[in-house]
């Protein structure tokens, strides 16, 4: 009761608190500096249409760096924290029923488009909205339908380990390669700008957003495997 | 347009907090942070907000020469990308403890978990 | 032109209307599932194809949205009959025969 | 027809706030989850509105649909073990 | 498969799964154009490597034309599946609508029991998401050559249910793959 | 008359909506809350072409395509739970 009263009491201040923030609320009419230098120079010094895409991975891409060790950090922390935690002898993962013949052929038709649409968000991420961390959510959710469809699958984890280790591997190589070859750490000019809004444009940026979509899907499947892995033992 | 979203915002992450507070199992109260982060989201994006400007992607609909005048602003963008990122890997974190603690108590209540090492 | 595309998009979102009032009048889950995923499919299909007239440069995206639509929609509601009889979901009080239950010993 | 979104964003106010209270105070998990997944899909709606398109799929693809199938496969693990589901 | 196969044999499945693995290779191809909606020489190669890494990683996956027997029947068959699929899609909306608007909601609803003949997976697919499109059914099981089907407006009997609801499709579906 | 008439599908959309939600809200079964959940995420697909028409950008297309995806995936997960474990 007093634990209700007392979280009433806080809600309220919060709220207060919050009106007076939403009342003296003024949106800006023009872009801000830091704004308005995106706004500018995004286009001729990075050639990505997609001015998120090119604040993420070029002007901030130490912190992406930062964002993608964190995720891996979080899947690595998850499988161990798993792995303290066996299930009980003979049963296995979260116990889902065999599926359908439909929902396995659906599955099989689906995944491949499913993967090639996630590929697309990534390898687009300048152009269109989207980028690594969607498009390696959805290569994430077509390895889930797999393991929807068939509770017993089971991926090579080798595999996943692979690709997670070699893309972020040539990622941080291609940031030294951008301290070597053009202005700074991670920076894009390393190859040639393009044409403005071809797929092969703007430098590196769909090389590294592609690295980063191979890696945070690797990260997210293996989270997701992790949940559902079998513990016969 | 930015007060409503701004209003929701608030006003979910009020909800958040308060079946955060209130709800005594664990997943519940996963579900409730997520809500608030979500409103949390929402206010980050509005404050970015410009009324009559469009989305910072400059193809044909926004020529490169007048993007100054026509978008919006791509920083607070950036920054909620990264925080709903963030936010899954923290989500993931909460409900894997979640599940060890329920491996080790056998139930999902808190207020049934009295003893402090676990 | 725009008309008739504005027209076959209004059209669209009357049965996504009708569709949405199906899902709250029916009497048990399975006439839900029907309700929703009729209406919701030609409604939605009907939108896109509305758009595509409005914005013929669109034509591919909205395309593949369809096509997609198509494909998942009726599997997904597939799916979730079959989990809701599984689950022992509620028939509602009028229907007549259930081979599926009578059958489910030997299936299952 | 410049009110359209207007209304839309306010519809989604409406039905934001109505799903976060039925993901609060909803007698079944699985409902919770469910209405918290319905939640971010909204915002992710939302975020359209305000003209962040990056935003709003990263909301659909990792907040409203990732969260939740995480959500899934932990109650899945806990109903086997014999979990109660409230 | 069967290990132990004559060399026959296993030449003709190295056939057929090339053959299944370019069908899936130029739906996939055909997927990426109409995504990208250009075809630049640079979306093309992009599109190519990654739809040929995805057919060589996952071998096990189908295309809607796998099973597609290619010649001129099963072609003229397609069309005109296509084009009774939306009329009765059409249909199904009405039929709907009416149901939706009466008062007194005139349903009788069953669950019954119709046989397919079909054997390729793609096309049992098709007749189930057909079937759950048309008027007033909604497929919720198969299993072998029974289907399960939860009907609005019941009529009796196993026989007239297989040819009020499946026959139409199964007729094309049949032509198409076999 | 194609602003009216854009006006009117907004209207139908926005009623749409708030039907289902209301099944979404009142339940009763989990079951129905899916079902909800299903027909939500494809009249959100309707308000993102509309809201892609009102702004006149093709980019936004895109988050309507995840959509779509999230909708079958999401409807597959609960579906899959709610069959129950073993």
């Amino acid at each position: 009761m007093i634990r209700k009263f007392a979280s009433v009491v806080l809600l309220l201040i919060l709220g207060y608190a919050f009106y007076s923030l939403v009342a003296g609320f003024v949106p800006d009419g023009e872009l801000n500096r830091s704004a308005a230098y995106y706004a500018e120079n995004t286009a001729r010094e990075t050639g990505a249409q997609n001015i998120v895409t090119a604040i993420i991975v070029t002007y901030r891409g130490l912190d992406t760096l930062g964002e993608v060790t964190v995720l891996f950090l979080t899947a690595a922390i998850v499988a161990q924290v798993l792995s303290h935690s066996r299930a009980p002898a003979g049963t296995r993962g979260s116990g889902f029923l065999p599926a359908g013949e439909l929902l396995e052929t659906g599955t099989r038709l689906l995944v491949p488009l499913i993967l090639l649409f996630g590929v697309y968000v990534f390898v687009n991420g300048h152009l269109t909205p989207g980028g690594g961390f969607q498009g390696g959510a959805i290569l994430a959710s077509a390895m889930l339908l797999l393991l929807l469809a068939d509770p017993m699958r089971r991926f090579s984890h080798r595999l996943i380990a692979k690709v997670e280790s070699i893309s972020g591997l040539t990622y941080v190589a291609l940031g030294v390669m951008g301290l070597v070859l053009a202005g700074g750490f991670l920076d894009n000019r390393i190859l040639p700008l393009g044409q403005f809004g071809a797929l092969f444009s703007a430098g590196a940026i769909p090389l590294i957003y592609s690295l980063i979509g191979l890696k945070v899907g690797a990260e997210f499947s293996s989270m997701l495997e992790s949940l559902e892995e079998t513990e016969d033992r | 347009m930015i007060t409503i979203a701004m209003t929701t915002g608030f006003v979910l992450i009020l909800i958040g907090l308060y079946g955060a507070l209130t709800n005594t199992n664990i997943l519940r109260m996963i579900v409730s942070f997520t809500i608030a982060s979500t409103g949390v989201n929402v206010v980050l994006v509005s404050v970015g907000y410009m009324p009559g400007r469009t989305a910072p992607i400059l193809d044909d609909a926004v020529p490169v020469g007048s993007a100054t005048t026509s978008i919006i602003d791509p920083i607070p963008q950036a920054l909620v990308l990264t925080a709903i990122v963030i936010g899954l890997g923290v989500t993931a974190l909460m409900l894997a403890y979640a599940y060890r603690l329920f491996r080790i108590r056998q139930t999902l209540d808190i207020s049934k978990i009295v003893e402090l090492k676990w | 032109m725009d008309v008739i595309g504005a027209l076959i998009l209004l059209a669209g979102t009357v049965f996504l209307l009708l569709g949405s009032l199906g899902l709250l009048r029916m009497p048990d889950a399975y006439n839900r599932i029907q309700a929703g995923t009729k209406a919701a499919t030609l409604g939605t299909l009907l939108t896109l194809l509305g758009a595509a007239i409005l914005m013929p440069a669109w034509w591919a995206k909205l395309l593949l949205i369809g096509l997609f639509l198509l494909f998942t929609n009726p599997l997904s509601s597939q799916v979730l009959a079959r989990a809701a009889h599984r689950s022992g979901a509620a028939l509602a009080p009028q229907t007549g025969v259930d081979h599926l239950a009578e059958d489910r010993e030997d299936l299952s | 027809m410049s009110n359209i979104p207007f209304v839309m964003a306010l519809l989604l106010a409406v039905a934001m706030i109505a799903a976060a209270l039925v993901a609060v105070r909803a007698t079944a998990t699985v409902g919770a989850v469910l209405a918290a997944g319905l939640v971010s899909l909204f915002a992710s709606v939302m975020f359209l509105l305000l003209a962040a398109p990056d935003v709003a799929m990263t909301e659909a693809a990792i907040g409203s649909g990732l969260t939740t199938f995480l959500f899934f496969f932990v109650m899945g693990r806990i109903r086997r073990e014999g979990g109660g589901n409230d | 498969m069967n290990e132990r196969k004559s060399s026959g044999n296993r030449s003709q499945a190295e056939a057929i799964d090339a053959r299944r693995a370019f069908l899936l290779f130029a739906t996939l191809l055909l997927f990426w154009i109409l995504l990208n909606g250009s075809l630049a020489f640079g979306t093309l190669t992009a599109g190519a490597v990654a739809a040929g890494a995805i057919t060589f990683l996952f071998k096990d996956s189908l295309s809607v034309f796998s099973g597609y027997r290619i010649m001129p029947a099963s072609l003229v068959a397609s069309v005109r599946f296509v084009a009774f699929f939306f009329r009765e899609l059409v249909r199904a909306n009405l039929q709907l609508a009416r149901l939706v608007l009466t008062p007194s909601l005139p349903i009788r609803p069953a669950i019954v029991r119709v046989h397919t003949g079909l054997k390729s997976p793609v096309g049992r697919l098709l007749l189930a998401n057909a079937i759950t499109l048309t008027p007033g059914t909604l497929s919720v099981e198969i299993k072998g050559e029974w289907l399960y089907v939860h009907w609005v407006s019941a009529e009796a009997g196993a026989e007239v249910a297989t040819a009020r609801i499946a026959a139409g499709f199964e007729r094309y579906l049949e032509v198409m793959y076999g | 008359m194609v602003e009216i008439i854009l006006t009117l599908a907004a209207v139908c959309v926005g009623l749409a909506f708030l039907l289902a939600l209301y099944r979404f809200v009142i339940g009763p079964q989990t079951v129905d809350r899916v079902i909800g959940f299903d027909v939500l995420t494809i009249i959100s697909i309707t308000g993102i072409v509309l809201a892609a028409l009102l702004a006149q950008r093709v980019v936004y297309l895109d988050v309507a395509l995840v959509y779509a995806l999230l909708s079958f995936l999401g409807v597959i997960v609960v579906a899959r739970y709610l069959e129950g474990g073993q």
